[in-house]
């Protein structure tokens, strides 16, 4: 679904990546993990070209997409949940979901009560504006954000940051959920090992290359990746 | 009383309508690692807002050492709305600004990392001695104050090398990685020479490996600074490791408090905030 | 050690500087436009950088200089106008109620001191006032002081809407060389010391800057009263300059001027200030000015020449400049030997690993 | 009966005086509120539409000349735009500032040039600039169109900001490019949106300005841009309503200073009522307080 | 001729007098297009013009007069509006070179400045005659005085004004208004309602396009009256087809010398720029006709020092004398100013668009 080919990026001198290909097959959870400053962040953002790389193809659904506006890749039904949340502090936090489906025409109900469903705290502070939610409420916030537009590729960077352990396990529930619907998912987090549970496929970054891939359960149990981010 | 350091009184912070703390007290002890936990939006660095000076709280006290630090009770519109209890118990006014409370020695860091980003790694923790130099514009400005500007920078070195982030003096503090710019955050708080450190979710966006880093350098720091901390975390593993108590936070009510074997094992906070533990599931 | 070398190279440069402009006074005739060009420009050296230290180092956007100058102007000339040249220079307010005159630097110095005060008590309420608002204030306050000075109640001070002239004025271009460098110098020396370190952090994050022990208001009133200080001198030296002043001179337009100086010379960046202020007054006042003139070249008509271009022209400049240089001339660097040598060595020299 | 005759011109000014600054003061709190810039060209926009008129009129009648001068003004607007904003969306906010001053510079001294600085007279525009009398006090009938007009805009404005789609994509490239790219909205083409809408509005005023004070030259606007701004500031920046009813108050209570007397002052007073009400509220009457949580 | 002497115009070209200082410089230029050449010491000289723009402002008119200075002018010309003229002066003094005040009326131009002459009348010369035109022709009480706040010009010639007023028993209403401002309703209901004979207001053209329309509007039956910068076509075309009536002092009278006029009417029709900087018509502006007779003193000047040495120029202007179409001209020796006793009193005819001639007027 999306094919990422030798990918570079940079910002001022520094080279953040440094030509790094992966895959990520439809309706699949695909996980990217690595320490602080792999990388991780900077590949998804230039997926959607909000920073635009230096080197390579990024190919979705076979078309060719590296360098085009974001709000075009975005129509093509790529969504991004920013790390640090990014939710619109002065918008309300029903209008951030609206806004969510901005590139939808039909009727929203449906898809608001899911997502209220999944966050029952963003039901009852509806009408709070997004910056003065806590830390995790906005990242409820961002992930039901990008839940409601609908998209055919959804990507994570970090969803569970902040959020107390109940609802951590709730989201990963949530991405199993909607993979099951047939959405496809790219996941960045820290918990790698909730990560590589869930996911698919598994990549490791490493200062601005991938290392090491392999499905979840292979990574789970691979000792470099259990020395290095396990912890144990 | 003694070696009470930290005592919050009845502490209510309400905003339009929502309370989202709820007369809380509590206390922290010196030399203690104490953590406050909570479900998302329970309140918690609303508190921590509150007892640093950042928000004035509706009402309630907070003690620094046996001193009144701060104390507040409803005023104006917020008479006919509260909703927190003790409405008649507090009736001073006193409400210092961040600084003061920083230089009685309540040092903290920010959920959302707040660095001086344009500014070096060096620059950013010698800021923090700014507070404590003795000097004035005029000595400062004309370099009468070398001594004391030598001895900012010579602590300045130690304290970032004791953190290993000396290599990386001159970089701009903006573009660290996450994880070094929240270690940042700390040594910067420490240059403040505090007694108490309030850490507002250190570990997040941490893996597992960082996060146990993090959990050491938390107990040396304690250790080596003979400082207090009081820590907000959704990592259990840490706070589990770390903490010597913890208080439960929910609604911005105090759900339970205790040992954290006491508070793991609370049915209530499993079923508000712990949720069934990854290894059972 | 390499910082003591480059702290003497640096003064050994200005020295040279001082001595080139010299020797230029000794050569060209005292009211050549090189000169006066010179003297303007280090005027708008002096409160550029005062500017430069509260927009650029502190990040309080404020726009009230013109009326701090102002304030140093009339300090300045109501003190020093002789007592006998009274009678004329008040013709309608009977000589004025002032009736003693104080030395030069005295009067300079009144003039930065009177501007501080001024800056004190305005910053009272509105520095608390954050980014636009605040500016807003300080121009609506540098407006108000404006409307003060021209009130006729109080014309036999400030002799109201007409101007105040026959105060000691300078000549030379090194004494507002001399009285500028010093000034500039101060700057440079509050702005590398402690407290312009705690000016800077207020100007990253007033929030954490607070979180370390900085109080906000203390600061932030200083940074407003040392800038206002050197606009107030730099307002005295153009009162100076001018050898006549009015009120009217300080209107907005002269705030926003200053502004683009120090936005092209770069925020944060004292030297860019300064070479600005230079190339802004050279360019605006003399160096254009062949474009206001209708040309022949034989029977030619140069055409679009003729008054007024110039100002189109040199608008098309400043914006090109904001343009292209989006961080000013300087960005917040410093021009210092070290940092020539840096760029020859990356342009010409072979390309290194780059740091940011 | 004498004081309401001897007072009611000086609250007709006030009133129609409030009206044109409302219109100006739009178009500076929509670019405010989305780029967060003080579009300091927008009064000499204001200047060029009038200018457009005047030199279109000596060629053409008036009913092809004002259409045709407020499609121009809004392609000058979308060009200013494109040409000194757009290259800056991600530069410090001060450059872009600058570069506003710039444009205001350019403007002013393109007008100085072509006009040679002489003032120029406003075609008298049928109807609107004829007088009639109120009560005792005889005024031209935009003084009464102009606060009608101002109010219907302004209600229509608030019905496409807050009510729909288009006007939530406002706010919230308002606060965040980045973030409003990803969710699929085009910012670019918001923002040249919110300034064909401004630089309409800033047409508009300055038909009905100029048709009140039929001379222009070209620092014409800078005034009327200002103490907009000022209205602006006063009503909270990017509240719509607040920057209208500042315009209104700045308006009638200018005029009633010059009544009194204190005509050193009016200025000075608009000013310091501004600074007044600031340090009362620090976002200015119906400002929204920043959200900046901790 | 081989050799050149070089004339500096000292004019504004932007800024508040733009207007009228192009149309002072235009009479130089037409002044130097009749005289293109003088004839100093024996020899032809090519006269050149040197044209800086002060940009009405004291805080620009130092460089612009150091520029004409570093070009080598023998003497300047200028300037309309006495700021620039009196923040210029040192740099003339401390050059050596001569200047020729045209239209600049403030008395502290030349006081105490042996540099600076002048041709025209002074403020408190015109208040004085204004205030006696008011009270001699219209039995005038009460006068409203509206001065521009900050205007040094406004707040002079105002002062004089109500000074001789009050002097012949009137009553002086006194009020400003502040850089910028387009709505004059409310000065011009507050001298209504104070019940004014007379409104003078000394201001900018800018302005009096405002307040010509404003007290048309308002009804406002008094005269108004104004100083030197009102003499202008810009007034005559506000004033076109109201019911108002305009009287201004001023120096020259149009049809006061018909070879003047139509020489120049021609001159100006056959340029297009000169056509916009004269406002697109060619009615004769007072300061124009200044202008051009200040370019005829400096080359009296010139040849009676017989040098283009600027000191020599300096020496031999208190003694210079000229026939110019305002009339004669000559220096007095305390300041140089020039020795004028009577100013003319013109009415705006609003059906013609033409200044009707009412009167020479003098101090008594
Ligand atoms: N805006 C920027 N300017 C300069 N350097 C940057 C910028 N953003 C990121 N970097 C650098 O690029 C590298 C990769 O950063 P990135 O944010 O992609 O890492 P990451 O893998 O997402 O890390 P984390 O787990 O901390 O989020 C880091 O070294 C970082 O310092
Ligand atoms: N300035 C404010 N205005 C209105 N509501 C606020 C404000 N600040 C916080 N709140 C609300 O108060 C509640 C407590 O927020 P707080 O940030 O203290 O939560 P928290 O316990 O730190 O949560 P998290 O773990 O997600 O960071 C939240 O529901 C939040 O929406
Ligand atoms: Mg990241
Ligand atoms: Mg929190």
């Amino acid at each position: 679904m999306l094919k990422v080919n030798d990918l570079k990026v940079n910002y001022g001198g520094i080279e953040a990546v440094k030509g790094i290909s992966f895959e990520v097959p439809e309706k699949s959870i695909v996980t990217l993990i690595g320490a602080n400053g792999a990388g991780k962040s900077t590949t998804l953002r230039s997926i959607v070209s909000l920073v635009k790389p230096s080197n390579g193809k990024i190919e979705f659904l076979g078309e060719d997409i590296t360098g085009r506006d974001t709000n075009d890749i975005v129509a093509k039904g790529i969504t991004l949940v920013p790390e640090g949340r990014k939710i619109f502090p002065d918008l309300t936090v029903l209008e951030n979901l609206k806004i969510g489906a901005y590139m939808r025409k039909d009727n929203l109900t449906e898809d608001l009560n899911w997502v209220y469903d999944l966050f029952p705290r963003l039901k009852e502070r509806h009408w709070q504006a997004g910056g003065t939610l806590s830390g995790g409420e906005q990242q409820m916030l961002a992930v039901a954000r990008a839940l409601m537009s609908r998209p055919k590729l959804i990507m994570m960077d970090e969803p569970s940051l902040g959020l107390a352990p109940l609802i951590v396990q709730g989201i990963f529930e949530i991405i199993k959920e909607i993979n099951k619907q047939g959405v496809t998912i790219l996941l960045i987090e820290q918990n790698a090992n909730m990560a590589l549970r869930t996911a698919d496929i598994g990549y490791v970054m490493e200062t601005g290359n991938i290392t090491l891939t392999g499905s979840g359960k292979e990574l789970l149990v691979n000792e470099q990746v259990r020395a290095a981010y396990l912890g144990k | 009383m003694s070696n009470n350091v930290l005592r919050v009184n009845d502490i209510t912070m309400q905003f339009g309508g929502v309370v989202a703390v709820d007369n809380l007290s509590l206390e922290v002890n010196e030399g203690e690692i104490v953590a406050l936990i909570g479900p998302n939006g329970a309140g918690k660095t609303t508190a921590f807002n509150c007892i640093t000076g950042v928000y004035e709280p509706t009402n309630g006290s907070v003690s620094f050492y046996g001193k009144q630090l701060l104390e507040s009770h409803p005023r104006g519109k917020m008479k006919k709305m509260y909703k927190g209890e003790n409405a008649g118990t507090y009736k001073k006014r006193l409400v210092p600004t961040p600084d003061l409370i920083t230089k009685a020695g309540i040092a903290r860091t920010f959920q959302n990392i707040r660095l001086f980003s344009t500014m070096t790694v060096f620059d950013n923790v010698l800021i923090a001695k700014h507070m404590r130099a003795k000097q004035n514009l005029l000595t400062a400005t004309f370099r009468l104050n070398y001594a004391e500007e030598a001895r900012m920078r010579k602590e300045t070195m130690e304290l970032l090398e004791m953190q290993n982030l000396a290599h990386l003096k001159d970089e701009i503090a903006g573009s660290l990685p996450y994880g070094l710019q929240r270690r940042l955050e700390i040594a910067r708080a420490l240059a403040t020479q505090p007694k108490l450190l309030l850490l507002d979710e250190p570990a997040a966006g941490m893996n597992p490996q960082e996060t146990q880093e993090l959990a050491d350098f938390i107990r040396q720091i304690r250790d080596e600074y003979q400082l207090t901390i009081f820590i907000i975390e959704h990592h259990m593993d840490l706070v589990m490791q770390i903490s010597d108590r913890v208080y439960v936070l929910d609604f911005g009510k105090l759900l339970a408090k205790g040992t954290p074997e006491e508070v793991q094992n609370n049915p209530h906070v499993i079923e508000a905030y712990l949720g069934v533990s990854e290894e059972d599931a | 050690m390499g910082k003591k070398k480059n702290i003497i190279i640096s003064a050994l440069l200005l020295l040279a500087l001082l001595a080139v402009i010299m020797i230029l006074e000794q050569r060209l005739p005292a009211t050549h436009i090189a000169l006066t060009v010179l003297k303007k420009g280090c005027i708008y050296s002096l409160v550029a950088v005062s500017m430069n230290l509260l927009n650029g180092f502190t990040g309080l956007f404020s726009l009230g200089q013109a009326g701090f100058m102002l304030i140093g102007a009339y300090a300045y000339a109501v003190l020093t106008i002789p007592v006998d040249a009274r009678a004329s220079v008040y013709q309608y307010f009977h000589g004025g109620v002032i009736q003693f005159s104080v030395p030069v630097f005295a009067g300079l110095l009144a003039s930065g001191i009177l501007a501080a005060a001024f800056a004190w008590l305005i910053g009272l309420p509105v520095l608390r006032l954050k980014s636009d608002y605040l500016a807003i204030a300080t121009l609506g306050f540098a407006e108000i002081i404006r409307a003060f000075f021209q009130w006729d109640v109080l014309g036999p001070i400030t002799n109201g809407s007409n101007m105040l002239r026959k105060y000691p004025s300078f000549t030379s271009v090194t004494f507002p060389f001399l009285v500028c460098g010093v000034c500039i110098a101060v700057m440079v020396l509050v702005i590398h010391s402690s407290y312009g370190r705690a000016f800077k952090a207020i100007r990253d994050d007033e929030i954490a800057a607070e979180a370390m022990g900085i109080n906000l208001a203390k600061h932030k009133r200083m940074a407003f009263c040392i800038s206002s200080f050197f606009a107030g001198v730099g307002g005295g030296l153009l009162a100076m300059y001018q050898s006549s002043i009015q009120s009217q001179t300080f209107k907005s337009a002269m705030t926003y001027e200053i502004l683009l100086i120090v936005v092209i010379g770069g925020l944060g960046s004292v030297t860019g200030s300064c070479i600005a202020s230079f190339l802004f007054i050279a360019c605006s006042e003399w160096w254009l000015r062949f474009l206001d003139v209708e040309t022949k070249i034989g029977d030619f008509k140069v055409p679009f020449l003729r008054a007024g271009f110039r100002k189109v022209v040199f608008s098309v400049i400043i914006m090109a400049i904001v343009l292209f240089a989006r961080k000013g001339i300087m960005g917040s660097r410093e021009f210092s030997v070290d940092g020539i040598c840096k760029f020859f060595k990356k342009r010409f020299g072979r390309k290194k690993e780059v740091k940011l | 009966m004498d004081f309401i005759s001897k007072n009611l011109p000086y609250l007709l000014a006030g009133i129609s005086v409030g009206g044109q600054y409302a219109l100006i003061a739009i178009g500076y709190t929509m670019v405010y509120g989305i780029l967060r810039l003080i579009n300091f060209a927008h009064g000499d926009i204001f200047t060029v539409a009038a200018l457009v008129l005047v030199y279109s009129s000596t060629i053409m009648p008036l009913y092809l000349s004002i259409p045709l001068t407020l499609v121009a003004t809004v392609v000058l607007g979308l060009v200013v735009e494109r040409v000194a904003y757009k290259p800056l969306r991600n530069a410090p906010r001060m450059s872009v500032m600058i570069s506003a001053i710039g444009v205001s510079y350019l403007l002013q001294n393109l007008a100085l040039y072509i006009t040679g600085g002489l003032a120029q007279t406003y075609p008298a525009i049928p109807i609107i600039s004829n007088t009639i009398k109120i009560g005792p006090a005889t005024t031209k009938i935009v003084t009464v169109v102009t606060p009608v007009l101002t109010i219907v805009l302004v209600f229509a404005l608030m019905q496409l900001i807050n009510h729909t789609k288009i006007g939530m994509a406002m706010r919230s490239v308002a606060n965040d490019f980045e973030t409003s790219r990803l969710m699929g909205i085009k910012v670019d083409n918001i923002i040249s949106m919110t300034f064909v809408i401004g630089s309409f509005l800033a047409a508009v005023g300055s038909l009905l300005y100029f048709t009140n004070y039929a001379s222009v030259v070209p620092t014409s606007g800078a005034m009327p841009g200002l103490k907009a701004f000022v209205a602006a500031v006063f009503g909270g920046i990017g509240s719509i309503p607040g920057a209208v009813i500042g315009a209104f108050i700045i308006g009638i209570c200018e005029n009633i200073i010059k009544g009194l007397g204190w005509t050193t002052f009016s200025d000075a007073f608009t000013f310091a009522l501004l600074i007044v009400i600031l340090i009362v509220k620090p976002t200015g009457l119906f400002g929204e307080k920043a959200t900046d949580k901790v | 001729a081989a050799e050149t002497v070089k004339i500096g115009v000292f004019e504004p070209a932007s800024g508040d007098n733009g207007a009228g200082g192009k149309q002072e410089t235009l009479g130089i230029q037409y002044a130097n297009s009749v005289a293109p050449t003088v004839e100093i010491g024996g020899t032809e000289y090519n006269v050149e013009l040197v044209v800086v723009d002060n940009e009405s402002s004291a805080e620009k008119a130092p460089t612009a007069a150091s520029q004409l200075v570093s070009e080598g002018v023998s003497v300047v010309l200028g300037t309309y509006g006495s700021g620039a003229a009196i923040a210029a002066a040192p740099t003339f003094e401390q050059a050596g070179v001569p200047a020729i005040g045209v239209t600049c009326t403030n008395p502290q131009v030349t006081e105490g400045n042996d540099h600076y002459f002048r041709i025209c009348f002074l403020d408190p010369f015109q208040g004085t005659v204004l205030a006696n035109f008011a009270a001699d022709n219209f039995e005038a009480k009460k006068a409203y005085v509206l001065t521009k706040l900050g205007d040094d010009y406004s707040a002079g010639l105002g002062f004089y004004f109500s000074e001789a007023f009050q002097g012949l028993g009137g009553e002086v209403i006194q009020d400003t208004f502040p850089e910028g401002n387009a709505d004059f309703t409310s000065y011009i209901t507050t001298a209504i309602n104070e019940g004014a004979d007379v409104i003078f207001a000394p201001t900018s053209t800018e302005a009096a396009q405002l307040i010509i329309d404003t007290a048309a509007s308002q009804g406002a039956e008094m005269p108004l009256l104004a100083g030197d910068t009102w003499d202008s076509n810009v007034i005559l075309s506000a004033a076109e087809g109201k019911n108002i009536q305009v009287y201004v002092t001023t120096f020259y009278q149009e049809g006061g010398n018909e070879e003047f006029d139509s020489g120049i009417k021609e001159w100006i029709n056959a340029d297009s720029t000169n056509l916009a900087n004269n406002g697109g018509n060619d009615t004769v502006a007072a300061v124009t006709a200044m202008g051009y007779d200040a370019y005829f003193t400096a080359l009296e000047a010139l040849k009676n020092a017989g040098s283009t040495d600027p000191a020599a120029v300096t020496e031999a202007l208190p003694s210079t004398t000229c026939t110019g179409v305002t009339g004669a001209i000559a220096f007095d020796d305390v300041n140089g100013d020039a020795i004028r006793d009577t100013a003319y009193v013109k009415v705006a005819n609003t059906e013609t668009a033409q200044w009707d001639f009412v009167a020479e007027q003098g101090v008594n």
